[in-house]
C-alpha cells in the first residue's frame, strides 16, 4: 500500500515536472524577443528538472542513487543560473536591446542573436 | 506497442527530427547546437540499449568537446553557411541507393533484441562468462576493452595521440604571443569567476572517481580524460588562456601526450621480460586476477593522461589562433 | 512481412534514415563546418547500428550484478568506445584544417574556394601565396 | 624468444617511437630516430618474410587472449610482402626525406612532422598484419589521420595541400565508415571479428541478403581508400600537393595496404565461393578497373603539373592491380601482387626524381621540366628509367607484372582485355615522352642557374631505380613470393 503511495507520488513529482518542461518548451517557441524567451526557458531548467529528480529520488529510496541525484541537482543549481547569466549577458554586450512594447518588431533582432 | 519501442521509438524520431533540421539550416551555429542536441539525444537512446559507457562517452564527447571544437572554428571562420548554388540530384540518389542497398541489407538480419542472434551466441558469451573469473572485475565492458582486446584499445590512444599532434601541426606553428586582448577574458564577471571557482573542485573529482571507478560502472580513462580536460577549459574560458598555459604550460601538455601512450605501450612491453605475449596483464601480479587488475587500472590510467592532454592542447591550438572577427561580433 | 518483422526492423531502418541523412549533409553542402557536422551525424548513427545489434529485448547493461541476469552483449559497446573516438580524432584534425583553410583563402564554401584556386591557375602562372 | 614475438614488434617498435620522438628537442633527432626504427622495422618484416616461407602462417594472440575472444596476428605471404614494401619504402624514403622536408616543411614543425611520420608507418603495419576486421578500422585511422595531417604539410609550398588535405580526410572518413558498417554487418551475422574465424563461418550462413550488402560496403569502403575509379577524386590533389617525401611515401605504400585489406576481404573473408562474388567481379571491378586505366591515363596526359599527372597515372595503375584480382585466378592475382609491389618502387621512384625537380624550383610544372636533362641530368635519367618501368619496358618492373596481367588476361581467354592492357600502356608512352620531350629537346630558360639535386636525395632515388631493375632482371624472389600469397589468398597455398 504504502509502495503505492510513494510510486504515486514520485509520478506526480515527475508528470509536474514533465509538464513545466513543455511549458518552458512553448515558451521559447512563442516568447517575443531574446530575453523573455531565456525567461521561459529558465523553467525547464530550474523547477522542471529539480522536479523530475526530486520524482526519481523518492523513486530510488534512500540509496546510493539518491545521492548521485542529489549531486546533479546540487550542480544544476550552480550551473543553470550562471549560464543564463553568462548567455544574457553576452546577449547585452553584443548590443541586443530588450524588447520594450509592441510585438510588431518580432524575430528580427533575436533572430539574428540566435545564429 | 510496450513502453520499451516507445521510448525508442520516440528518440529516434526525434533524432530524425534533429538531424533534418541541421540539413536545412544554413546558420551555423544553430547547426552546431543541434549536432550538440544530436549527441546527447543519442546518449539517451545509448542508455536505453543498455550501452551505458558508450552512452558516458557520447555524451562527454558528442554534446562536449566536440561542439566547444566546432563553436571555436565558427569563431574563427563564419558563422552563416552560403545557399547551395549547384544541383543536388547526383548526391540524392546516390545516398538514396546507399540508403536502398542497407535497408535490402536489413531484410535478413537477425530482429531487434532477438537473443538467438548470432552476435550473442560466439563470442560475447564468453566474455560475460569469464570476466569475473579471469579479470575479476564487475564491469564488463572496460574488461573487454582494456584487456581482452586491449590492442584494440592502444590503437585507439594512438587515433587520440595522432589528433593531438595533428592539431599542433596545423594550428600550432600559427599561435600568437598571447596578447590579453584577443583573447577575451571573463574574469571580471563576478558570477562566473565565483561560480566556476566553486565547481572546478568537484569537476575534477568527479573526473577522478570516474577514472578509478571505470572497473565497477561507467566510466574509464577515456571518459574521465574528456572530464578532466573540461574543467581546464572551464577555468581558461573565464580566467583567460594565458593563466591557463600559466598553470599548465602547452610545452608541458605536449609531453603528457606523450606520456599516457608510452604508458600503455610500456606497460604491454613489460610482459615480454616474462616470456608473455604483448598486453599480458597476468605478469604484473601474483595471480592473475591481480595482475590483470593492476594492468587495467595503469593502462586506463594512460588512456585518461592521453586523452585530457590532447583535449587540452587542442583546446590551446584552437583558442590561441587570431580570431578574424572582433570581439563584438561574440 | 509481420509486425514483429516491421517492429524488429523498424529501428534498423530509422537508423538508417540518420546515416542517410548524415551522408547527404556531407555530400551536398558546401560549407566546410558543416561537412564535419555531416561527417559526425553519418558516424553517430553507425555507432547506434552498432549498439542496435547487442541489444536483447528484456536485457541489463553488461555490468556484473552478482544475480542471474541477461546481460546485452558487451562487444559492440567496446567496439564504438574506439569508434568514438576515432570520431572525434577526426573532428578535431577536420576542424583544425578549416581553420587553416579559412586563413589561407578567407572563405570556407567549396565553390569559392575553387574559384579562388583555378584564377590562380589560370589567371597566372605563379601561385600566389596567402 | 625474441622470434616469437616478432608480429607485434614490427607494429610496436614504431608505435612506441613515436610518442619518444615528441621528446625530441630538435627535428634531426626525431629523424634519427625514425630512421633507426625503420630499419628495425626493415629487419623484422624480412625475417617475418623468411618465416613465412619457411612454416607457413604466423599467428601471434595478443595479451595471450584466445582467437576469435582476442585480438590475433597472423602473416601469411599475402601480408609479409606488403609489411616488406612498406617497411623497405620507408627506410628508403627517410633518408630522402631529411633534406627535402627541412626544405618544404617548417623549421618549428620538423620534430612533430616526423613523429606523424612514424604513426603514419605504424597505422600502415598495423592495418596490414593485423588478423582482425575491426583492429584494422583502428589502425586504418590511425594511419589516415596522420596521412591527412601529412598531406595538410604541404601548405607551406602551396596552399591548396590543405584543401587536399580536407577533400581526402572528408572521402576518406567515409570510406572507413562504409568499412565499418560493412564489418558491423559481418559481425551481425556471424557474432565474430576474427578474420580467419569469419572465413570460415560466412560459407556456413550460404545465401545471405546481409552478407552481401556487407560485401558491397566494404569494397566500395575500401574502394574509396585506395582510389578505386570513379572514387578516386581526392587523390590526385593530395598526391600534388604534399610534401614530395610524403607523396613519395603515401604513392608507394598507402593505397597498397588499403588494397591489401581489399584482397584479404574479398578472397579469404567471403572467397571465391560467395554467392555474388563472381558477378561482383566481372561486373563491376572489371570494367572499373579498365575504364580506369583509359580515363585516368587520358587525363594525365593533359596534366601541366607533373606531380599530378603521376597522381593520375597511379589512378590508373590501381586500375591494373585491380583487373588483376577480378580474374580471380592464381595468375590473375599473382600479377596483382606483383603490381603491387612493383608499382610502389617505381612510382616511389619517379615521385622522388620530381621531389628533386620541386626542391630545386619550387615545382613541378611542364614549364620547369624545360631542359631539365642538361641542368639535372641525373636527376631526369631515374625519372626516364622510371618512366621506362611504368611503361612496362622488357628490364624493368613494369614489364614482370604487365607480363603477368596479360598472361592472366588470356588464361582467362579474355584477349579483349589482353589487347587493351597493351592499348593503355600506351597512353602512359604518351605522357611520359611529354616529360622527357620538354626536358631533353628543349633548352633551358636562360636565367636558370639551379644544378643537379643533392646526393641525400639522389642516392635514395637510385636505389628505388636500381631495385626497378634488379626485379626487373631477375624477378624469380618477386613472383615466387607473389604467387605463394595468391595461392595463400586463393586458399590453394600448399
Amino acid at each position: 500500500m504504502s509502495a503505492m503511495i510513494i510510486d504515486a507520488f514520485s509520478w506526480a513529482l515527475l508528470m509536474a515536472g514533465s509538464l513545466l518542461m513543455v511549458v518552458g518548451a512553448l515558451g521559447l517557441i512563442r516568447m517575443p524577443d531574446f530575453y523573455t524567451r531565456m525567461h521561459a526557458a529558465g523553467i525547464t531548467d530550474t523547477l522542471g528538472a529539480d522536479l523530475i529528480l526530486l520524482g526519481l529520488m523518492v523513486q530510488a529510496g534512500f540509496s546510493l542513487v539518491t545521492v548521485k541525484l542529489l549531486l546533479i541537482g546540487a550542480f544544476l543549481f550552480f550551473t543553470s543560473p550562471t549560464s543564463t547569466h553568462a548567455i544574457a549577458n553576452a546577449a547585452l554586450t553584443a548590443g541586443l536591446k530588450p524588447q520594450v512594447g509592441g510585438a510588431d518588431a518580432e524575430d528580427g533582432a533575436a533572430e539574428k542573436e540566435d545564429e | 506497442m510496450s513502453v520499451e519501442s516507445f521510448i525508442d521509438i520516440t528518440l529516434l524520431v526525434f533524432l530524425g527530427l534533429t538531424a533534418f533540421a541541421i540539413l536545412k539550416l544554413r546558420a551555423l551555429f544553430a547547426v552546431v547546437m543541434l549536432s550538440s542536441v544530436f549527441s546527447l539525444l543519442s546518449a539517451g537512446l545509448l542508455v536505453h540499449l543498455d550501452a551505458v559507457d558508450v552512452a558516458f562517452t557520447e555524451a562527454a564527447v558528442g554534446a562536449g568537446i566536440s561542439t566547444v571544437l566546432m563553436l571555436a572554428t565558427l569563431a574563427l571562420t563564419s558563422r552563416r553557411e552560403k545557399a547551395p548554388t549547384r544541383t543536388q540530384a547526383l548526391p540524392l540518389i546516390v545516398v538514396f541507393l546507399t540508403g536502398m542497398a542497407l535497408v535490402y541489407g536489413t531484410l535478413d538480419m537477425p530482429r531487434f533484441g532477438d537473443a538467438s542472434a548470432p552476435v550473442h551466441n560466439h563470442v560475447a558469451p564468453k566474455y560475460i562468462n569469464d570476466t569475473a573469473s579471469e579479470i575479476g572485475m564487475p564491469n564488463i565492458v572496460t574488461a573487454v576493452l582494456a584487456s581482452y582486446r586491449g590492442f584494440d584499445t592502444l590503437g585507439e590512444v594512438t587515433v587520440i595521440f595522432t589528433a593531438g599532434i595533428g592539431v599542433l601541426l596545423l594550428l600550432g606553428a600559427y599561435i600568437r604571443e598571447p596578447t590579453g586582448l584577443r583573447v577575451q577574458t571573463m574574469d571580471h564577471h563576478l558570477v562566473l569567476r565565483v561560480v566556476t571557482k566553486v565547481l572546478i573542485g568537484p569537476i575534477l573529482l568527479f573526473a577522478l572517481y570516474v577514472q578509478f571507478h571505470g572497473d565497477y560502472g561507467p566510466g574509464g580513462g577515456f571518459q574521465a580524460g574528456v572530464i578532466f580536460a573540461a574543467a581546464f577549459i572551464i577555468y581558461a574560458l573565464v580566467f583567460g588562456l594565458e593563466n591557463a598555459r600559466k598553470a599548465v604550460p602547452g610545452s608541458a601538455v605536449r609531453m603528457l601526450v606523450a606520456c599516457g601512450v608510452l604508458l600503455y605501450g610500456g606497460v604491454g612491453v613489460v610482459s615480454f621480460a616474462f616470456g608473455q605475449n604483448y598486453l599480458n596483464y597476468s605478469v604484473l601480479g601474483a595471480s592473475q586476477v591481480a595482475g590483470q587488475h593492476l594492468g587495467i587500472l595503469l593502462v586506463e590510467f594512460g588512456v585518461g593522461l592521453t586523452v585530457s592532454a590532447v583535449m587540452v592542447s587542442t583546446f590551446y591550438a584552437f583558442a590561441g589562433q587570431n580570431p578574424p572577427i572582433s570581439d563584438e561580433d561574440w | 512481412m509481420g509486425t514483429t518483422d516491421i517492429l524488429g526492423l523498424f529501428n534498423y531502418w530509422m537508423v538508417i534514415v540518420l546515416m542517410m541523412i548524415g551522408l547527404y549533409i556531407v555530400v551536398s553542402r558546401g560549407n566546410l563546418v558543416k561537412k564535419v557536422v555531416g561527417l559526425n551525424i553519418f558516424q553517430t548513427s553507425v555507432f547506434l547500428l552498432y549498439i542496435s545489434m547487442g541489444k536483447i529485448s528484456g536485457g541489463t547493461a553488461p555490468i556484473l550484478t552478482g544475480k542471474p541476469e541477461v546481460y546485452s552483449n558487451p562487444l559492440p559497446h567496446v567496439l564504438i568506445l574506439t569508434a568514438i573516438v576515432v570520431g572525434v580524432a577526426t573532428t578535431a584534425l577536420g576542424l583544425a584544417l578549416v581553420v587553416r583553410i579559412k586563413n589561407a583563402y578567407d572563405t570556407i564554401e567549396e565553390d569559392e574556394i575553387q574559384a579562388v584556386d583555378d584564377d590562380d591557375e589560370f589567371g597566372s602562372a605563379e601561385d600566389v601565396q596567402p | 624468444m625474441i622470434a616469437t614475438h616478432l608480429p607485434i614488434l614490427q607494429v610496436v617498435v614504431p608505435l612506441i617511437a613515436a610518442p619518444l620522438s615528441v621528446f625530441c628537442r630538435r627535428g634531426t633527432v626525431a629523424w634519427a630516430l625514425s630512421f633507426i626504427v625503420s630499419i628495425v622495422a626493415l629487419v623484422i618484416s624480412i625475417a617475418l618474410l623468411v618465416q613465412v616461407l619457411d612454416q607457413g602462417v604466423l599467428s601471434y594472440e595478443l595479451g595471450n587472449w584466445a582467437a576469435p575472444w582476442g585480438i590475433e596476428y597472423r602473416v601469411d605471404a599475402a601480408n609479409a610482402i606488403v609489411l616488406l614494401l612498406i617497411s623497405g619504402i620507408s627506410t628508403v624514403v627517410l633518408p630522402y626525406a631529411r633534406t627535402s622536408i627541412a626544405h618544404e616543411v617548417e623549421a618549428n614543425n620538423q620534430t612533430l612532422f616526423y613523429t606523424c611520420y612514424l604513426l603514419c608507418f605504424t597505422g600502415l603495419l598495423g592495418m596490414v598484419i593485423t588478423g582482425d576486421a575491426f583492429n584494422a578500422f583502428v589502425f586504418l585511422e590511425v594511419s589516415s589521420l596522420s596521412t591527412y595531417v601529412l598531406v595538410a604539410m604541404g601548405a607551406k609550398r602551396d596552399r591548396r595541400a590543405l584543401t587536399a588535405a580536407y577533400t581526402y580526410l572528408v572521402m576518406g572518413t567515409l570510406g572507413a565508415t562504409f568499412f565499418v558498417i560493412g564489418v558491423g554487418l559481418l559481425y551481425m551475422m556471424t557474432g565474430t571479428l576474427n578474420i580467419a574465424d569469419l572465413a570460415q563461418k560466412i560459407p556456413e550462413i550460404g545465401a545471405n541478403r546481409t552478407l552481401v550488402v556487407a560485401f558491397a560496403f566494404i569494397v566500395t569502403g575500401l574502394g574509396l581508400k585506395l582510389a578505386l575509379f570513379p572514387m578516386h577524386l581526392w587523390l590526385p590533389n593530395a598526391y600534388a600537393f604534399a610534401p614530395s617525401a610524403v607523396t613519395v611515401f603515401l604513392a608507394a605504400t598507402a593505397t597498397k595496404a588499403a588494397l591489401y585489406l581489399l584482397l584479404r576481404f574479398m578472397f579469404t573473408v567471403f572467397g571465391t565461393g560467395f554467392p555474388t562474388f563472381g558477378p561482383a567481379l566481372t561486373y563491376m571491378l572489371l570494367p572499373l578497373a579498365v575504364i580506369a586505366m583509359f580515363a585516368a591515363s587520358t587525363v594525365a596526359i593533359f596534366q601541366v603539373d607533373i606531380k599530378r599527372m603521376l597522381a593520375y597515372s597511379s589512378v590508373a595503375q590501381v586500375g591494373y592491380m585491380v583487373l588483376g584480382l577480378s580474374f580471380a585466378t592464381v595468375t590473375g592475382l599473382t600479377s596483382t601482387v606483383l603490381h603491387l609491389f612493383n608499382h610502389a618502387l617505381m612510382k616511389g621512384a619517379l615521385f622522388m626524381a620530381l621531389g628533386a625537380v620541386v626542391m630545386r624550383f619550387g615545382d613541378a610544372t611542364m614549364d620547369t621540366m624545360r631542359g631539365l636533362g642538361r641542368t639535372m641530368p641525373w636527376t631526369m635519367a631515374a625519372f626516364v628509367t622510371g618512366g621506362l618501368s611504368l611503361i612496362g619496358m622488357p628490364l624493368t618492373v613494369g614489364f614482370i607484372s604487365k607480363w603477368y596481367l596479360v598472361v592472366a588476361a588470356l588464361e582467362s581467354d579474355l584477349w579483349l582485355i589482353a589487347v587493351l592492357v597493351l592499348a593503355s600502356s600506351l597512353l602512359a608512352v604518351i605522357y611520359i615522352w611529354r616529360v622527357v620531350e620538354v626536358a631533353y629537346l628543349e633548352d633551358p630558360p636562360v636565367e636558370v642557374t639551379a644544378g643537379e639535386a643533392p646526393l641525400t636525395l639522389l642516392i635514395p632515388t637510385w636505389v628505388l631505380i636500381g631495385a626497378n631493375i634488379y626485379f626487373g632482371i631477375d624477378a624469380s624472389l618477386t613472383t615466387r613470393v607473389a604467387e605463394e600469397a595468391a595461392r595463400v589468398l586463393l586458399g590453394t597455398a600448399s
